[in-house]
C-alpha cells in the first residue's frame, strides 16, 4: 500500500511539472490545429496542416491579427475520437489556446466540439461535413462552426442534378458504412432521389479497407441504373470506378467534394472520364483567391491542393477574420465575431454563416474531361 | 466391487488401443497393470478416468456406469489418478497445487470469496491444515512455498501423488510412480505406497515397469499386450507364465 | 468478522485518499483538466485491462475480442442513461452495471460454443465476434436510431467522474484479488497450467472458464459505460480490432497473471501516448506512433515476461491466513 | 446464371488474391507458431518496391517481382533476427507482441513525408488490362496473371517443404524445435529461411495486389493480412492446401454474402461462416485434429 502510494505521488508530481496554462505574452494569440498527423488518413491531415501553415503565415506575415502574433499549436489525432477529444483537452488547458481549427473526419471533430462547447472556445473545422458536429441532438454548439456544406446540402445537390440535368430515372449508390462522410451523403442523396420520383436499384456498401468492389458492381451492372452514385474520398472512387469500367458499366458516374484531388484521375485514369461531381469551386474559377492559394501552395509543397486542404484554408482564414473583427483574443467575442460573419471571400466561395453554424454557398458541378476539370454549371442550396 | 470394468474397447483410427479389456478391483485391493510399452495401459486410464470415450465396454464405480462422465464428474465420485509424464501445475507452488484439488469439497461460496467473510478465512486455514498435513506424510512440508516445476524429479512424482490424495479419492490410480527413480527411492517408494493406502483405505490400481515394485507389493497383476489383457494372476504365477514372457522379448527384461 | 471490517474500514480510507487527493489536486489546479482527462482515461483502461487480465493472464484463453465487449457495455449504458434521461448518479451506477451486465450475457453466449476451442483458434474465433461486433455498431442505426452507427452516438451526458473511475477501478482490483486467491482463482488459473490435470483433479474447467470470460468480459463493460460517459461521443472505430489490440498489449506488457503489473502498464501506456504529446517538440508530432512501437519492442525483447514477472503490490498478494 | 457465374468468378479473384498472403502467414505459423502480424505489412513493403521499381525505374516486369522478392525477403530475416529470435524461448505471446510492434512500426514509419508518404498512390500498370467474354461472363487477363501465380507458389511451397532437404528440417522444426535441433538440424538458419520464404510470397503478393487493385498505401497491408490469417485458420493452420482452401472460401463467402446477402453485413456474415466452420471442425478444415498425449 506504502509502495502504491509513493507511486501516485511521484506520478501526481511529473504532472505538476508540466508547464500549466501560464499566461501568454500580451501581443500573442494562440490557436491549436487538431489534425490527423499519422494513421491512415495522414495524407489528408497533412493536407490541412500545410492550407493552416500558409494562412497563418500569411496573416503573420502582415503583422498578425488584431495587432496580435499568431501563436500555432499543433496536436495529432490519428483520426481517433478519443485522442481527438484528449488533443483537445491538451490544447485548451495546457496551452491556452483561443481558438481551434479542426479536426478532419466527423468522427474526430464531434468529440473536438463537444469539448470546445463546454469549454466555451470558438472552434472551426474545414471538412467534418456531419450536421451533428455544430447540431447535436437538437441543441446548437454555439462555438463550433464548420467551412464546408453538411451531409445533406450535397446529397440533395446531387440528386437534384441526376435527376434533372441528367434526367436519370434510376440510381445505384455505392458507399462506406464505416465512413460516416459516405454513409451520410449516401443516405441524402437515396431519400432525395426517391423523393424526386427516380428509383434507387442498388444501394450497397463496401468497408474502410476494401480494394475489390466487383461482386458489389456486378450487382450494381445487373440493377441497370442510368448513374452510380459514389459518395467517397478520389482514393476509393479512384478504385471504383477502374473496376467499374472492368465489369463492363455503362452508366454515368457522379459524386461529391470527395472527389477533388489532381490523384483521382491517375488512379482511375479514362474509367472516370465524363463522370460528374460537386465542388465548392472550380479551377477555372478567376476569382484572385483562387489563383493566389493554387499558386502559393504549389510554390511550397509542390503539388495541386486538395479540397479538404482548401477547406482548411478557408476555416482558417475564417477564423483569422472573426479574430481581427472581434479585435481581441477573447474567445466569446471571436465566436460572435465568426457567428456574424457574412460574405466572406474565401476560396470556396462567398460565406455567409447560418445559425447552425454552417456556412451558406453555393456549390458548382463539375465534369472531368480529358483528365481535366471542368465547370459546368452552380447550384444554389 | 469397487471398480469393474468388462469389454473395454478403444480404437484410435484403425488401431485398436484397448480391446475388450476385463478388470476388477476389489475395495482396497492393490492391483499392478503391466505390460510392454504401447500394450494400451494408459490408455485404460484415459477411458477410466473420462479423458477418452470408449468405443465400447462398461465401467462401473461402486455400481456407478463412469462411461460418458466428464474427468471433474468422475473424479468427484472418488477416482484420482496421476500421470506418467507428470502433469504439475508448473508455474504454481506445491501448496497450490494440492490447494487446487481440495476445490472439489469447497464449502464457501463465491460470495464469500468476495467479501472475505469469516467463514472464507475459517476454510481457507483448515484447507492449509489439511494441505500441509498432507505434504508432511510426503516430507515436502518444507518445500511448500517452492515453484512446482522447480522441484527434483523424485518429489514432482510424489506431488503428484499428494494431490491426487487431496481429491480424497477411493480408488487411485497410478501410472508408473517409480518412472526415473533409482532402487533406493524405489525401495521407499513402495513402502509408501502401501502405507498410503492404510491410512486412506485407497483401491490402487497401478501401472508400472518396476518389476520389483510390482511384484512386492501387488495382490494381483494384469498383464496386457496389444490392448488385449493376455494373463491375469498372483505374481507368482505372471513370473511365469509363457505368454507373458513372449510379450516381453525384445524389451528389456522385466524379471532381473 | 473483526477482520472482514478491518479490511472494509482500509479499503474506504485507500478509497477516500486516492479519489480525494486527486479531486483536490485537480480544484487547486495543481494538475489541469487535461491531465485529469488522462488520469480518468488511464482508470477506465485499467479496468478493461484487468478484465483481459482475468480472461487471457489467468484463465489462459486468447481472446483478440475484448474492445468488442467494451463496445457492448458502452453502448448499453449510454443508450439507458439516454432514454431514460436524467443525470442521476444512482440511474448511472445502475447504467454502468447493466453494461457490465449485457457484455457477460453476450459473452455467455459468444463463451458457450467458443470456449471448446483452444490456444489461437480461440484467438480467431474472438477475432472474428470482434469484427462482427464492429459490423453491428456500424449499423447498429438501421434498428436503434439512438446509437447512431458510423456517424456516431452524441447526446450522451458527461458522468464519469474522478471518484467514479477510481471507485471502480479499486472494486474491480478487489473482485480479482479476492477471486484470485480464493479457491475460486485457484480453480481459474489450474485450466492456464493444464486443463487435463485440472479436469482429473474434479476442476469443472468448462464452468471455470465460462466463469473467467464472463467475469473479464463483464469488467470490459463496465468500463466501457465509464468511457461512453467520459468522453460523452461513441463511434464503432473505438472498439474495433486496434482497439482489442491496445488491451492485449498492455496485459502481455505489465506481465499476464499479474494484477500490479497489469495497473502499472494501462496508466503507463496512456500516459506515454499522451505524455509523448507534451515531450515531442513542435514539428516532430508525427514521431509520435514511429516511437511508441519502437519501445513496444524494446520493452518486450528487455521484460519478455511482463514488467513486474510475478511480483505483485503488497495489496494484491495472495497471503496465508493463521 | 450469368450473374452467378460472374460472381463465382469474382469470388475467385478475391480467394486467389488472400491465398498469396495466407501461403506466407501459414508457413511461419506452421514453423513457429507465431501469429507473424507483421507479414501484412512485409507484403505492404513488396508493393511499394513494385510502386517505385515500375514508376520511377521503369524496370520490366520479371525485375520487378525480382527486387521486391529480394527487398521483403532480407526485411523479413532481418525483423525475425532483430525481433523474434530473441524472445524464441519466451512465451509465444512475447513474440506476437513484438511482431504487432513491428507492424505499427512499419505502417507508421514507411507514412512519414521522408519514407514513401502518406499518400494514396496509383500503381502503374505494367501491362496493359484485357478483358475477355466468354458466354457472357467477362475474365480479365489479371485474374488468370493472379490465378497461375498463386497455383505456382503453392506447388512450390510443396516442392520445398516436401522434396528438399530444407523442407525436411523445415518439418523437424515444426514438430519439436528443441529435438530438431538436437538431431542436426540448424535450427535457426531454418526458422530464417521460413521466414524469407513467407516474406518472399509477400513480395510476390505485393506487386500483383498492386496490379490487381492499383493503388498503394502504407496502411493497406493490414487488413488483407488479417484476412488471409482468417483464411489460413479456415483451412487449418500450417496446413499449405488449407491456406488456400480457406481463402479460396473465403473469398466466396465474401463475394456470395455481397452478391445475394447484404453488403452491409457482409464482414459479419463470413466471420459468422468462419466461426460455424471452426466450432464444427476446431482446428481447421485441413487441419490434423490436436492430439495430445496424456
Amino acid at each position: 500500500m506504502r509502495r502504491g502510494l509513493s507511486l501516485l505521488a511521484l506520478v501526481v508530481l511529473l504532472v505538476g511539472h508540466f508547464p500549466g496554462c501560464k499566461s501568454p505574452p500580451a501581443k500573442e494569440i494562440r490557436i491549436g490545429l487538431i489534425t490527423p498527423l499519422s494513421g491512415d488518413v495522414k495524407t489528408f491531415g497533412e493536407s490541412v496542416k500545410n492550407a493552416f501553415e500558409v494562412a497563418v503565415e500569411e496573416a503573420n506575415a502582415k503583422g498578425g491579427v488584431a495587432g496580435m502574433k499568431i501563436a500555432t499549436f499543433l496536436v495529432d489525432d490519428r483520426n481517433d475520437p478519443t485522442e481527438a477529444s484528449n488533443a483537445a483537452n491538451l490544447l485548451i488547458n495546457q496551452h491556452g489556446v483561443k481558438a481551434i481549427v479542426g479536426s478532419v473526419t466527423s468522427k474526430t471533430t464531434i468529440p473536438v466540439s463537444d469539448l470546445a462547447q463546454s469549454l466555451r472556445i470558438p472552434t472551426i473545422t474545414g471538412t467534418a461535413t456531419n450536421p451533428k458536429v455544430t447540431v447535436a441532438d437538437g441543441k446548437r454548439k454555439d462555438y463550433m462552426f464548420r467551412a464546408c456544406y453538411t451531409d445533406s446540402f450535397q446529397g440533395t445537390v446531387m440528386a437534384k442534378f441526376a435527376r434533372g440535368t441528367l434526367n436519370a430515372t434510376a440510381a445505384a449508390v455505392l458507399y462506406d458504412a464505416s465512413n460516416d462522410y459516405s454513409k451520410g451523403i449516401a443516405e441524402v442523396f437515396r431519400d432525395a432521389f426517391v423523393r424526386m420520383g427516380g428509383r434507387v436499384t442498388a444501394y450497397e456498401s463496401y468497408g474502410k479497407d476494401d480494394v475489390d468492389f466487383s461482386a458489389l458492381l456486378t450487382k450494381v451492372k445487373a440493377a441497370k441504373p442510368d448513374v452510380l452514385f459514389l459518395p467517397d474520398y478520389y482514393n476509393k472512387v479512384g478504385l471504383i470506378a477502374k473496376q467499374a469500367k472492368e465489369t463492363g458499366f455503362q452508366g454515368a458516374l457522379i459524386g461529391p467534394d470527395g472527389w477533388d484531388s489532381p490523384e483521382l484521375v491517375k488512379v482511375a485514369g479514362d474509367a472516370i472520364e465524363g463522370g460528374y461531381f460537386s465542388n465548392h469551386y472550380s479551377p477555372e474559377d478567376t476569382r484572385p483567391e483562387v489563383g493566389n492559394w493554387v499558386k502559393k501552395y504549389k510554390e511550397k509543397f509542390q503539388q495541386t491542393p486538395d479540397a479538404l486542404g482548401t477547406l482548411a484554408y478557408d476555416a482558417t482564414n475564417m477564423l483569422l477574420e472573426a479574430i481581427r473583427k472581434a479585435n481581441s483574443a477573447d474567445p466569446g467575442k471571436i465566436r460572435d465575431a465568426l457567428a456574424s460573419l457574412s460574405g466572406f471571400e474565401g476560396v470556396t466561395g462567398k460565406f455567409t454563416m447560418d445559425e447552425h453554424g454552417d456556412p451558406i454557398k453555393s456549390a458548382v458541378i463539375i465534369q472531368i474531361k480529358d483528365g481535366k476539370q471542368k465547370f459546368l454549371q452552380v447550384v444554389n442550396p | 466391487m469397487m471398480l469393474a470394468i468388462r469389454g473395454l474397447t478403444k480404437h484410435f483410427g484403425g488401431i485398436r488401443a484397448v480391446d475388450g479389456v476385463d478388470l476388477t478391483l476389489a475395495k482396497g485391493e492393490l492391483v499392478g497393470l503391466i505390460g510392454p510399452n504401447g500394450s494400451g495401459k494408459t490408455t485404460v486410464f484415459n477411458l477410466v478416468t473420462g479423458i477418452c470415450r470408449p468405443d465400447g465396454g462398461s465401467i462401473l464405480f461402486e455400481e456407478k456406469s463412469l462411461v460418458g462422465l466428464s474427468p471433474h464428474r468422475i473424479n468427484r465420485l472418488g477416482v484420482a489418478r496421476t500421470f506418467q509424464n507428470i502433469r504439475l501445475f508448473r508455474n504454481l507452488t506445491v501448496m497450490d497445487n494440492v490447494r487446487i484439488a481440495h476445490h472439489s469439497h469447497l464449502e464457501y461460496g463465491p460470495v464469500s470469496a468476495l467479501c472475505r467473510t469469516g467463514r472464507f478465512y475459517r476454510e481457507e486455514i483448515e484447507i492449509q491444515e489439511k494441505v500441509e498435513n498432507l505434504l508432511s506424510i510426503f516430507l515436502l512440508q518444507n518445500r511448500k512455498y517452492e515453484i512446482a516445476g522447480s522441484l527434483p524429479y523424485g518429489d514432482q512424482r510424489k506431488l503428484e501423488i499428494a494431490r491426487a490424495l487431496a481429491t480424497e479419492p477411493r480408488v487411485l490410480l497410478l501410472d508408473e510412480p517409480a518412472a526415473g527413480m533409482n532402487p533406493n527411492e524405489v525401495g521407499k517408494l513402495m513402502e509408501f505406497i502401501l502405507g498410503m493406502r492404510e491410512r486412506f483405505r485407497l483401491t490402487i490400481l497401478l501401472i508400472e515397469h518396476q518389476m520389483r515394485l510390482v511384484m512386492g507389493m501387488c495382490q494381483r497383476l494384469a498383464v496386457m499386450d496389444f490392448g488385449q489383457v493376455i494373463a491375469r494372476g498372483l505374481p507368482d504365477e505372471i513370473r511365469e507364465n509363457s505368454k507373458v514372457i513372449e510379450a516381453y522379448l525384445g524389451e528389456d527384461v522385466p524379471f532381473e | 468478522m473483526a477482520e472482514s471490517l478491518r479490511n472494509l474500514a482500509r479499503i474506504l480510507a485507500a478509497y477516500a485518499l486516492l479519489a480525494g487527493s486527486i479531486v483536490l489536486l485537480a480544484a487547486t489546479g495543481v494538475v489541469n483538466p487535461y491531465w485529469v482527462q488522462i488520469l480518468e482515461l488511464a482508470c477506465v483502461v485499467a479496468i478493461s485491462a484487468q478484465g483481459l487480465n482475468v480472461i487471457y493472464g489467468y484463465t489462459g484463453l486468447f481472446s483478440l475480442g475484448h474492445a468488442a465487449f467494451l463496445g457492448i457495455g458502452a453502448y448499453t449504458a449510454a443508450y439507458l442513461m439516454k432514454t431514460v434521461g436524467g443525470q442521476s448518479q444512482v440511474l448511472f451506477f445502475t447504467a454502468l452495471l447493466a453494461g457490465g451486465g449485457a457484455a457477460a450475457v453476450i459473452a455467455c453466449l459468444i463463451g458457450l460454443p467458443a470456449l471448446r476451442l483452444t490456444s489461437d483458434y480461440l484467438g480467431i474465433a474472438t477475432l472474428g465476434f470482434g469484427i462482427i461486433m464492429k459490423v453491428v455498431f456500424d449499423n447498429a442505426d438501421s434498428f436503434l436510431p439512438e446509437l447512431g452507427g458510423a456517424r456516431g452516438m452524441t447526446g450522451i451526458t458527461k458522468m464519469t467522474t474522478v471518484p467514479w473511475v477510481v471507485f471502480f477501478l479499486l472494486v474491480s482490483l478487489l473482485i480479482v484479488r479476492n477471486t484470485i486467491h480464493s479457491s475460486y482463482g485457484r480453480a481459474i488459473i489450474s485450466i492456464r497450467e493444464d486443463e487435463i490435470a485440472a479436469e482429473t483433479m474434479g476442476i469443472d474447467t468448462f464452468r471455470y472458464k465460462m466463469v473467467g470470460f464472463v467475469m473479464g468480459c463483464a469488467f470490459a463493460g463496465v468500463a466501457g459505460g465509464l468511457y461512453a460517459h467520459l468522453y460523452a461521443f461513441l463511434h464503432p472505430s473505438n472498439f474495433d480490432f486496434f482497439k482489442s489490440i491496445d488491451i492485449l498489449v498492455i496485459v502481455v506488457l505489465g506481465g499476464l497473471g499479474n494484477m500490479s503489473g497489469v495497473l502499472v502498464a494501462s496508466f503507463g501506456w496512456i500516459f506515454l501516448l499522451e505524455g509523448l504529446r507534451v515531450v515531442l517538440p513542435p514539428g516532430y508530432v508525427e514521431l509520435r506512433w514511429v516511437l511508441i512501437p519502437v519501445l513496444l519492442i524494446v520493452t518486450m525483447l528487455l521484460r519478455p515476461q511482463g514488467l513486474f514477472g510475478t511480483r505483485e503490490f503488497p495489496f494484491l498478494r495472495g497471503r496465508l491466513y493463521r | 446464371m450469368e450473374y452467378f457465374a460472374q460472381q463465382v468468378i469474382n469470388g475467385l479473384q478475391l480467394g486467389f488474391v488472400y491465398a498469396l498472403i495466407a501461403l506466407g502467414y501459414t508457413m511461419v505459423y506452421g514453423i513457429v507458431r507465431l501469429i507473424n502480424f507483421a507479414h501484412g505489412d512485409v507484403f505492404m513493403i513488396g508493393a511499394f518496391i513494385g510502386f517505385y521499381t515500375i514508376e520511377r525505374y521503369h524496370l520490366p516486369l520479371a525485375l520487378v517481382f525480382l527486387s521486391a522478392v529480394a527487398g521483403c525477403t532480407v526485411l523479413a530475416v532481418l525483423i525475425e533476427q532483430l525481433a523474434y529470435r530473441p524472445l524464441r524461448h519466451a512465451p509465444k505471446i512475447a513474440s506476437l507482441i513484438t511482431a504487432i510492434g513491428v507492424s505499427l512500426f512499419l505502417e507508421y514509419f514507411t507514412s512519414l513525408r521522408q519514407v514513401f508518404g502518406p499518400n494514396f498512390y496509383s500503381f502503374p500498370r505494367p501491362f496493359p488490362v484485357v478483358i475477355w467474354e466468354v458466354g457472357g461472363i467477362l475474365v480479365t487477363n489479371i485474374q488468370a496473371v493472379i490465378l497461375v501465380v498463386t497455383v505456382l507458389c503453392l506447388l512450390f511451397l510443396q516442392f520445398i517443404v516436401f522434396r528438399t532437404k530444407m523442407g525436411r528440417g523445415m518439418r523437424a522444426v515444426s514438430y519439436d524445435y528443441v529435438t530438431a535441433g538436437l538431431m542436426g538440424v540448424n535450427v535457426n538458419r531454418v526458422i530464417s529461411f521460413t521466414f524469407g520464404l513467407g516474406a518472399a510470397l509477400a513480395g510476390v503478393g505485393g506487386v500483383l495486389y498492386g496490379i490487381a487493385y492499383p493503388q498503394v498505401n502504407t496502411f493497406m497491408g493490414f487488413m488483407p493480412g488479417l484476412k488471409a490469417f482468417t483464411a489460413a485458420v479456415l483451412g487449418g493452420i500450417g496446413n499449405i492446401p488449407g491456406a488456400v482452401l480457406g481463402a479460396l472460401i473465403m473469398g466466396q463467402s465474401e463475394t456470395m454474402v455481397s452478391a445475394y446477402l447484404s453488403s452491409t453485413y457482409r464482414d459479419g456474415i463470413a466471420f459468422v461462416i468462419l466461426i460455424l466452420v471452426l466450432l464444427w471442425k476446431p482446428t481447421g478444415i485441413l487441419g490434423a485434429p490436436r492430439a495430445e498425449k496424456v
